[in-house]
């Protein structure tokens, strides 16, 4: 990337299959743009998500990792979204407590119909993560290019 | 419609903490009242007409004054839509107006009865007396 | 109240043992000095009569020793446990890492333990006895000097901010059953929550980049009992012997502590092992007290076979994003 | 090391639009493990599906990645190409870089360099893919269906029909449930006994259809087509398979006063009884809480004038354990209690009864013969007030009502209101209601028919008080439309109550692993797609248990549910999707933190022998996860502190893998 190119933040986003990623999908079918730096990690359920996956994203560079899953009530597999919220309620809140930005981690619920939502998520957020530029606290020096 | 007065509205809906959209209009507020026959709009009456705006009537009407506080249609209501404090908010809106003066201290006299409580009274002034 | 005294204690293990109750005992150890006191299995009266100690440095909770010790043989082991280290006991249970009829527990009292760290900042390096008093200590040392230091000046970190004196769960309680105390545990973790995010940032930069990844921590934690740790495992990709980069030990610690999070009964034993200092259990401090106020509370090791709040949800918990922000 | 082939698809100018696709090709071909990389025009087509198998062949791929439209629309598609050309299926990655890159992207260097990066994660993740193979297991070609109501009996019916033997379970002593106790059904006014107790008979002659009355479903287990069930066969003091349903011991029973259940309560039967006359199996009981022989050992009238021999003071409960491929739960509904709504004097009057009740007082076999008179004092009532909505829609009272729409209540008034003024002119009748809603065939017009026939006054409007007075009911309601208070005199009032799922079902869904709805109604696994099926496998759903229905509506879905069981039991092994978890018994802590999370109740433990340092051997709990069961969400994965659950298809490696191609 050429020096003077506007700075693009690093977006990871986990879609759940049923509704997120579909939900993806259907903000392509209709052409509703949002920024090339997002880049979707499909996973059956937003349950699969492992903190540590997000750690890692944001250790090997990612500037914002946002995750995506059915509405609570609305999860293929009945619950799987509920124990998603909690797991990412206490890891955004301890991210948060060691100083990283909080507005870097973001839980948004996008069901199969929301192409809409999903292109303005995705909009919001990275413009939310471009304005507090790069991850430096959590990044791993190694993984620098 | 429900542009109506809106200003009124949305204080009414604020200062009573009552969200009129809850009512299903089933109208057992109004099967409770025990001041029905006295009353020109009723319970049901009442919330139908602040949700949509429809105040000035109300605040007009004596019926405001029937009203026996006794929340009889707020225990009874399947929706939870607590008409008895969408009346008291009306009362309010009305005694707030300004130069509205429903008690004079002049008119006092007239009404001291044995049986009447001084306290009833006194604080009917404090609400009525602007 | 009677004291309970270390004879007490031998006593009752050897009663144990030579009524059939039990054949292995897990205690504390004396070591070279006062203040060295380590866990140890004792099969005999003689072992017990020599080596057998009870007194102030007796900081070790036994509970996760019990995983290997009641495999090793059919016969049930005594353990003797101090309040704190019941919560830890019943936790254990409530995950099936031992079979409770294996274990005979005997609940003991405790006053507080004494951490040789603050002694030595205050009395000087060479000790070679520390003499318990009323409300304080005498230490002596290799010149022969002698200092007196007051307890609460030398209490273990998490002694002062203990949770409870009463005992969970055993099987014979010696001594008086004291009562859950309300410690202001939380205060910590709030002044931290105050900072502005930079400053919480330089804190937690500046403690965990003493971290060496000793994993002593890991390794006395009674909630990380894995057969295999997931640092430990090259099938895991996160596995990392050596700190290799600035971010490397807050992986390890920021998950270590999601991993206990609602399994941690706040011990303390990782703070207090620390060989660098670091307050570790201020982060797993953070998520009970997180725990605590989006889902109501909760004590792990309470109860046994209650539900951890990360394995259970309701219809309306709070959102991610409400979890953050909140009066920071 | 894996041998990977990118295939990378233009979609016409779909993607070939915004995406440079050879330098896409071009870009993947030096990625690790990448042996062979090309394009083409649509690699869905038969020519493209061709170019991959050329290559899996030639090039002795193990893996293939597709650039191509999202999976959710051709994953399967290039699986089975896999599979065609001897390649394991889920050897197979799709990139999706047409809606998630060509087409909401619009320049070509951002489209290009987003499909490479996507390529790339695509890349990693088959780089750690291995051969899943899909688990088969048997089916046990029998049915359980819990509850002898009208969907009960139908789904087994049905089932039985198909040539499938069943079981039917019921609580009661006899099977029928709530649509006997019901005397006309809307809109046809057929009797309900006229149409129910042929099928009830069907049921007990269908040989494939075993009915377990007085018993109750006490432990599940297993899983889809392996459930193993334990049935608690309670104790009726009176042997089934002697007992000819004379009913001598019931007219001889000294013990008169016992409320009889059948009739609300409404009058009396013996301690030994035959809940109607049509019961099936018609076989008498013993209610052990009457019988003075149980209670004191004096007595034994009923055993005495038995000529068949059948009484028996001594059977106990029985356990019975059966195996079963599919489980239907249809636990019914019953009215939920009214003790707490005071203004309806339910309790104070006798006079005040409920819509239930009511059609006991006007069934022929009920407690007066059919005749509509007044519990109080037996005189023929000349007022009566309908009151609709009573703890329905009530969103305030959650400690007393339901917030849902009891949805058969409108029609059943109409019913009650039309029969009553059919049958006795002189009654003026009243139905207070807030809506009506009749959506049903024929349904408003029936409803119609009561007002404009047979004259029942509908008043928009709600009772607000209900007051005995004398013998009278003092009503005070409103009629909206008037802007009036009413002030009506009756003789009878009748509350529609709210109905509510069986209390049994919690206990039921529990042992089912079936979840449920805050207003303890069974979920079905997909609210229009799959409305007669729980979401966990195997479990079926019919009639009420799954949310208020009228006696149609029960039946449709007790004939569907009845369909998807036979489905099942026609197949003679389950293939299930391999994509499921498994642990790792090396590293498993048995702490059973993953099947506390299991949706499915997937997971199991045992223990297992594990090898310990010198020699010694150790048992250890560890979990065992049945892929059968297993629907693949994950949720274990994460509870799981040692990492010794992952998932087949979604490793964690193969995620990690995916995140760092992203962010390198």
């Amino acid at each position: 990337m050429s020096i003077n190119s506007e700075y693009k933040p690093k977006i990871v986003a986990f879609c759940c299959n049923w509704c997120s990623y579909a939900g993806a999908d259907l903000a392509g079918s209709n052409r509703l743009a949002y920024p090339e730096n997002v880049k979707i990690i499909r996973v059956p359920c937003s349950c699969r998500v492992n903190p540590m996956f997000i750690l890692r994203a944001f250790q090997r560079g990612a500037d914002g990792v946002i995750l995506c899953g059915c509405h609570p009530g609305d999860c293929h597999y009945t619950s799987g979204n509920y124990y998603t919220r909690r797991r990412m309620a206490l890891l955004f809140s301890m991210l948060e407590y060691l100083g990283i930005e909080k507005e870097r981690t973001r839980v948004e619920w996008v069901s199969a119909a929301e192409g809409a939502k999903f292109a303005a998520t995705m909009n919001d957020f990275t413009q939310t993560v471009a304005a507090l530029g790069e991850n430096k606290r959590l990044e791993d020096l190694r993984c620098k290019r | 419609m429900h542009n109506k007065n809106d200003n009124v509205r949305s204080e009414i809906i604020r200062r009573s903490g009552v969200n009129p959209v809850k009512c299903m209009r089933c109208g057992k507020c109004t099967a409770t009242c025990p001041a029905f026959d006295t009353m020109e709009y009723h319970p049901h009456q009442f919330v139908y007409m602040v949700e949509s705006g429809d105040i000035e009537p109300l605040m007009n009407s004596n019926s405001l004054y029937q009203c026996l506080t006794c929340f009889a249609c707020v225990d009874r209501c399947p929706r939870g839509v607590e008409p008895a404090k969408l009346v008291e908010a009306v009362r309010l809106e009305v005694i707030r107006k300004q130069g509205a003066n429903h008690m004079k201290p002049d008119s006092i006299p007239a009404m001291v009865e044995e049986d009447l409580p001084q306290q009833a009274i006194v604080s009917a002034l404090r609400k009525y007396h602007k | 109240m009677q004291k309970i005294t270390r004879e007490n204690l031998i006593n009752k293990a050897i009663e144990l043992l030579d009524n059939g109750t039990v054949s292995r005992v897990l205690g504390w150890k004396i070591g070279e000095f006062a203040y060295d006191v380590t866990p140890a299995v004792f099969t005999t009266k003689e072992d017990l009569q020599k080596d057998f100690i009870f007194d102030d440095f007796c900081n070790a909770n036994f509970s996760k020793y019990l995983i290997a010790e009641t495999r090793k043989a059919e016969e049930k082991v005594l353990v003797f446990l101090k309040p704190c280290d019941t919560y830890s006991f019943n936790q254990l249970l409530t995950e099936h890492r031992f079979s409770r009829e294996k274990v005979y527990a005997v609940g003991i009292p405790c006053e507080g333990m004494l951490d040789i760290g603050k002694i030595k900042a205050l009395a000087g390096e060479g000790i070679i006895d520390v003499i318990p008093g009323e409300g304080s200590i005498t230490v002596k040392n290799l010149y022969e000097e002698e200092k007196t230091l007051a307890y609460g000046d030398v209490l273990t970190e998490r002694c002062l901010s203990c949770k409870s004196k009463k005992h969970v769960v055993y099987d014979e309680l010696m001594g008086e059953e004291g009562d859950v105390i309300d410690s202001n545990r939380f205060d910590e973790v709030e002044k931290i929550e105050k900072m502005s995010a930079d400053e919480r940032f330089a804190f937690w930069q500046s403690q965990l980049s003493k971290c060496i990844r000793c994993n002593a921590c890991r390794d006395i934690c009674p909630a990380c009992t894995c057969e295999k740790c997931v640092f430990d495992n090259p099938k895991s990709s996160v596995n990392n012997k050596a700190i290799s980069d600035s971010f490397e030990e807050k992986m390890f610690h920021i998950i270590r502590a999601f991993h206990v999070a609602g399994r941690c009964t706040d011990c303390g034993e990782c703070s207090r092992v620390c060989p660098q200092g670091i307050p570790l259990h201020l982060l797993n401090r953070k998520f009970i007290k997180d725990i605590n106020s989006f889902y109501g509370d909760y004590q792990a090791g309470q109860e046994e076979g209650s539900r951890a709040p990360l394995i259970n949800y309701t219809f309306d918990d709070l959102e991610p994003g409400e979890a953050v922000g909140r009066g920071v | 090391m894996q041998r990977i082939g990118v295939f990378v698809c233009w979609c016409g100018s779909n993607i070939a639009g915004t995406v440079d696709v050879k330098a896409v090709a071009e870009a993947l071909r030096s990625e690790p493990g990448v042996v062979f990389s090309t394009d083409y025009q649509y690699m869905c087509s038969q020519a493209g599906q061709e170019i991959i198998k050329e290559a899996i062949k030639e090039h002795k791929l193990t893996g293939v990645v597709v650039c191509s439209c999202s999976p959710r629309m051709h994953e399967a598609t290039f699986r089975k190409t896999a599979q065609a050309a001897g390649l394991n299926p889920y050897m197979v990655e799709i990139a999706n870089i047409r809606e998630q890159c060509s087409w909401i992207h619009k320049d070509m260097e951002t489209g290009t360099q987003k499909a490479i990066i996507l390529g790339r994660a695509a890349v990693a993740k088959v780089n750690l893919n291995a051969p899943l193979i899909p688990g088969q297991t048997p089916v046990t070609k029998r049915a359980l269906v819990i509850g002898g109501g009208i969907a009960g009996i139908q789904t087994a019916l049905d089932i039985a029909e198909a040539g499938f033997p069943v079981d039917i379970v019921e609580k009661k002593p006899t099977i029928g449930g709530k649509m006997a106790q019901i005397d006309k059904t809307f809109p046809t006014l057929d009797c309900a006994a006229c149409i129910l107790t042929p099928k009830m008979v069907d049921v007990a002659q269908n040989e494939n259809i075993r009915i377990f009355s007085y018993s109750e479903v006490q432990e599940v287990k297993g899983f889809v087509g392996n459930f193993n069930v334990k049935i608690k066969k309670k104790a009726r003091f009176v042997k089934e398979d002697v007992c000819t349903g004379c009913g001598i011991c019931t007219e001889k029973c000294p013990q008169k006063k016992v409320p009889n259940e059948f009739n609300l309560g409404m009058d009396n039967r013996r301690a030994v009884y035959i809940p109607f006359a049509q019961a099936v199996p018609k076989v008498a009981t013993i209610d052990a809480d009457y019988c003075t022989m149980l209670k004191t050992g004096k007595c034994g009238l009923c055993a005495k004038v038995c000529t068949a021999g059948a009484i028996d003071y001594t059977q106990k409960d029985e356990i019975i354990e059966e195996q079963y491929g599919a489980i239907v739960a249809a636990t019914g509904f019953n009215p939920i209690s009214l003790d707490k709504f005071d203004e309806y004097a339910y309790n104070q009057s006798k006079d005040v009864i409920t819509s239930l009740e009511f059609e006991r007082l006007t069934n022929a076999a009920g407690p007066t013969a059919g005749k509509l008179l007044r519990p109080s004092d037996g005189k023929h009532p000349h007022t009566i007030v309908f009151v609709q909505c009573v703890g329905s829609r009530c969103a305030a009272c959650a400690d007393k009502g339901k917030e849902y729409c009891s949805k058969i209540c409108c029609m059943y008034t109409a019913k009650h209101a039309m029969l009553t003024r059919d049958k006795y002119p002189d009654t003026d009748v009243y139905v207070f209601y807030i809506d009506v809603r009749t959506p049903g065939k024929n349904f408003d017009e029936f409803y119609r028919r009561a007002v404009e026939e047979y004259g029942v006054h509908y008043i928009k409007g709600m009772v607000g008080k209900v007051s005995p007075q004398g013998d009278k009911l003092m009503v005070q309601a409103s009629d909206l439309l008037a802007n009036k208070q009413l002030h009506i005199e009756a003789d009878l009032v009748v509350l529609a109550a709210a109905i509510e799922p069986d209390k049994s079902a919690r206990s039921i869904a529990t042992m089912l692993t079936a979840s449920m709805d805050t207003n303890d109604f069974f979920t079905e696994a997909h609210p229009k797609l799959r409305p007669v099926e729980s979401p966990t496998a195997g479990v079926f759903l019919s009639g009420t248990c799954q949310g208020p229905k009228d006696i149609p509506e029960t039946v449709s879905q007790a004939s569907a549910a009845a369909a998807k069981v036979i489905g099942l039991l026609a197949k003679d092994k389950l293939t299930s999707n391999p994509c499921v978890a498994h642990a790792d018994e090396l590293m498993c802590n048995g702490c059973s933190s993953c099947a506390n999370v299991c949706p499915y109740g997937a997971i199991s433990y045992i223990d297992k022998e594990f090898r310990m340092p010198n020699r010694t051997t150790a048992i250890r709990r560890v979990a065992s996860v049945n892929p059968a069961v297993c629907q693949g969400c994950g949720a274990c994965t994460v509870a799981c502190p040692s990492g010794a659950m992952d998932l087949n298809g979604f490793e964690s490696a193969q995620i990690i893998a995916e995140v760092d191609a992203i962010c390198r």
